[in-house]
């Protein structure tokens, strides 16, 4: 095959597509694989914020500290070189498949957030969303409700009792709680017709007063409280509780397999936090700039729009990522009775009113706009 | 492009990478493992009772996860149709919710959903 | 191509592996999964032949099944429990003495 | 020719999940090929465009029912099977022989030619032309199916009254919550 032949085929169609959605993909697999780190170092020095104490701040460079940032590099890489050790008794198959459950379902479902704008690249359509699906709302739903197997294997292929009660009391809670969010959703699909994550954004507009958060309060407020109950974060971090559980279900887990858990409990946090900016706030619109007129300011580029708005998920998906760290350094932990009793006999009722009062709202507005 | 075909390849990259983790973990630390090392941590004390058996409200709530899931998914379908069907679909689904929220109503009146 | 004779194999095959799975599996989960095992046989075919013929009723259909197996699990696997606290053992032919 | 491969690939998965489901001798090893085998048949779904059953399969089937065989296997924490001597009794291989023969009859049928039948309008087109799959398999049910669907939350909340009630152990009554209280104090 001559060399013209290799260009003529990769600049196919569908090699272009091909190609395009191996690079989205790696591009967010690699941003995902950078926010356990960063999110370490802001766990380290908001506390120490908070506590008027320093935090970690020698690790650095030669002069450069950079605020201690390279902290959590030094801790990666000390992770992957600690010893493995796994308990006698332990179910050794499932016990080295369980971290692989959970990072796989994590990534799948960090690639289903729409990152930007369709752009056009060689006369092709790309989207900016490195898996775009029709069903993209339930596919996201879907592979997070697989994150459970991660954590329930774990547990108990750990032969421990810490392990195991850690894993059922984090698993209980974390499906307890998908009911409420996937309900708490639902009012965006009455309003927005679609899901389609992206048609969602589009729908939204740049302006603020017809975001998800202004149009479906209640729903915000019922993903908010799932948000944290989902990823086992504190208020909601009973499955961890360290004083009564070890670590939980990753008692017996160390080294880079502990690491794995790591980084998809962090993945997972950041998924729902762009979920939440996506769908309550505009996810990539820039606030009050249509993107007619960012396109034009960005002299007609579309992708340097797609890269502004980008940055304004990030920096939105990035707020909430703040909030976790705040509220587990604010809130005490709840006691697991009032959790659950929290998520089924307070939110699912929420949810279920919310969902008929939004249903009746927009037919009335519907059958008065109509005649 | 099938659509599908980034989910493929997000699976065997994600499964992937948590297999080098997972391999990482096996070869790149020192392996000297012994007796004591490897038993199931307690706190440093020699393993006291059995692995306890499960409280049997796990699975009351599991059970009752699956048959709300499963309502999650009619109201999914329900609400993609909303603007078709308009208070036709309303009036389905508040009977479909009425029935269901009658057996809620069962479920927390037996006490099915208290933890103690 | 691949036609609908190449799903409804397939179906058959797993079919056949859940029947014998409810035959000869002495653990009642074992029997439970099987059963589940062949209710997805029936959801292939069901949407195979919703795309051979252009008609979305099978799709409809495969949701019913997924409630019915849904249900089917909730109470067969709460009457496992129960027979597990009652008598110690999930085996069917433990359970099969007690029919007399 | 790539659909084929892709379909191969996936069928043959999918037999092996069946196989090894049915044969391991560990549930919690059954339940994960089980979980292998639903993710695959999604995987057939959704070449086939049937995208909304494919994520319902996986949020509701993987997701939730193999979640709660998980969950029972946890509780129940049995041993794995000892090999089990396959009892071989009348009955079973009776019926076996019957299904085999009913499979054979089948298999032979499909040699020979596919199924056909009157064929409806809802191609592929025709339905990215209505709204999409979700919307049209949700108009479907709306529509045509609504007896079908009242009575499937009938259904569920039987099903949700039977399993509370053949599962949960009752309290003993005397120990009702103000009595807890007391007892707390003292």
């Amino acid at each position: 095959m001559g060399l013209t032949d290799l260009v003529a085929l990769l600049s196919s169609d569908a090699a272009i597509q091909i190609i395009a959605s191996i690079v989205k993909i790696l591009i967010i697999v690699v941003l995902c694989l950078q926010i356990p780190p960063i999110m370490v170092w802001a766990e380290r020095r908001a506390p120490a914020m908070m506590q008027r104490r320093k935090g970690p701040n020698r690790v650095g460079i030669g002069k450069f500290r950079l605020y201690g940032l390279l902290q959590s590099a030094a801790d990666a890489v000390k992770l992957i070189f600690k010893e493995e050790v796994v308990p006698t008794g332990a179910n050794k198959v499932v016990y080295h498949i369980a971290p692989i459950f959970s990072v796989f379902t994590a990534f799948l479902v960090a690639c289903a957030i729409p990152y930007g704008n369709d752009i056009t690249v060689f006369g092709q359509q790309i989207s900016l969303s490195p898996i775009r699906l029709d069903v993209g709302f339930l596919f996201i739903l879907a592979m997070s409700s697989l994150a459970v197997y991660g954590v329930t294997l774990a547990g108990w292929a750990s032969n421990n009792k810490y392990s195991l009660l850690g894993s059922l009391r984090a698993s209980a809670q974390m499906i307890s709680y998908e009911i409420p969010l996937g309900m708490s959703l639902i009012p965006l699909v009455i309003i927005f017709g679609t899901l389609d994550l992206n048609k969602m954004v589009i729908a939204q507009s740049a302006f603020p007063w017809s975001w998800g958060v202004v149009r479906a309060p209640i729903s915000f407020f019922l993903f908010f409280i799932c948000m944290f109950a989902e990823t086992n974060r504190s208020p909601f971090d009973l499955a961890e509780g360290e004083s009564e559980l070890v670590a939980g279900f990753h008692t017996e887990y160390n080294s880079a397999k502990f690491a794995a858990f790591f980084l998809s409990e962090y993945v997972a946090m950041f998924v729902l936090s762009a979920l939440a900016a996506t769908v309550f706030f505009g996810g990539w619109q820039v606030p009050f700039v249509p993107y007619d007129l960012l396109l034009k300011i960005a002299f007609g580029l579309d992708w340097l729009a797609a890269l502004v708005g980008f940055l304004f998920l990030l920096l939105k998906a990035g707020f909430f990522m703040w909030v976790y760290v705040w509220v587990r350094w604010t809130l005490p932990r709840f006691r697991y009775d009032q959790l659950m009793a929290l998520g089924w006999k307070f939110m699912l009722p929420i949810g279920l009113f919310n969902l008929l009062i939004t249903a009746l709202v927009v037919a009335i507005f519907d059958t008065v706009t109509r005649h | 492009m099938n659509p599908y075909l980034p989910v493929l390849i997000v699976l065997l990259l994600g499964v992937g990478l948590g297999g080098i983790l997972s391999g990482l973990a096996h070869f790149a630390g020192p392996r000297k493992p012994n007796r004591i090392k490897s038993e199931p941590y307690e706190c440093g004390v020699p393993i006291v009772g059995e692995r306890d058996k499960m409280s049997v409200k796990f699975y009351l709530t599991a059970i009752l996860f699956i048959l709300f899931d499963i309502e999650t998914v009619f109201l999914y379908l329900w609400a993609m149709t909303f603007r078709e069907l308009g208070w036709f679909g309303i009036g389905e689904i508040v009977v479909f919710l009425a029935v269901l929220f009658a057996g809620y109503v069962y479920v927390v009146k037996r006490g099915a959903l208290e933890w103690d | 191509m691949v036609s609908i004779n190449h799903y409804l194999v397939l179906a058959t095959f797993m079919f056949l592996c859940g029947t014998l799975g409810v035959l000869f599996r002495r653990n009642l989960l074992l029997v439970l999964m099987s059963i589940e095992l062949m209710l997805n046989s029936v959801n292939l075919v069901f949407v195979s032949g919703s795309r051979l013929l252009g008609n979305l009723d099978g799709q409809v259909m495969v949701f019913f099944i997924i409630t019915v197996a849904a249900c089917e699990a909730g109470v067969g696997l709460a009457m496992v429990i129960a027979l597990f606290r009652r008598y110690g053992t999930v085996d069917t032919n433990f359970l099969r003495i007690l029919r007399g | 020719m790539s659909q084929e491969l892709l379909f191969y690939a996936f069928a043959g998965l999918i037999a092996l999940c069946s196989v090894m489901v049915v044969t391991s001798r560990n549930p919690v090893i059954s339940a994960i090929f089980l979980v292998g085998d639903l993710f695959l048949l999604a995987g057939l779904y959704a070449s086939m465009e049937a995208h909304f059953v494919a994520a319902i399969q996986i949020l509701v089937y993987a997701g939730a029912i193999v979640v709660l065989f998980m969950f029972v296997i946890m509780l129940l924490n049995l041993d794995p099977d000892q090999r089990s001597q396959v009892q071989i009794a009348a009955p079973e291989v009776g019926i076996l022989a019957l299904t085999v023969i009913a499979f054979a009859v089948v298999g032979g049928m499909l040699v020979f030619g596919q199924p056909t039948g009157v064929s409806g309008e809802m191609t592929a087109e025709a339905i990215k032309g209505a709204g999409g799959n979700t919307f049209t398999v949700g108009m479907v049910l709306y529509t045509k199916y609504l007896w079908p669907f009242e009575l499937a939350s009938m259904l569920i909340m039987l099903a949700i009254i039977a399993a509370i009630v053949i599962a949960k152990k009752d309290r003993p009554k005397s120990a009702t919550d103000g009595d807890k209280r007391r007892l707390a104090h003292g």
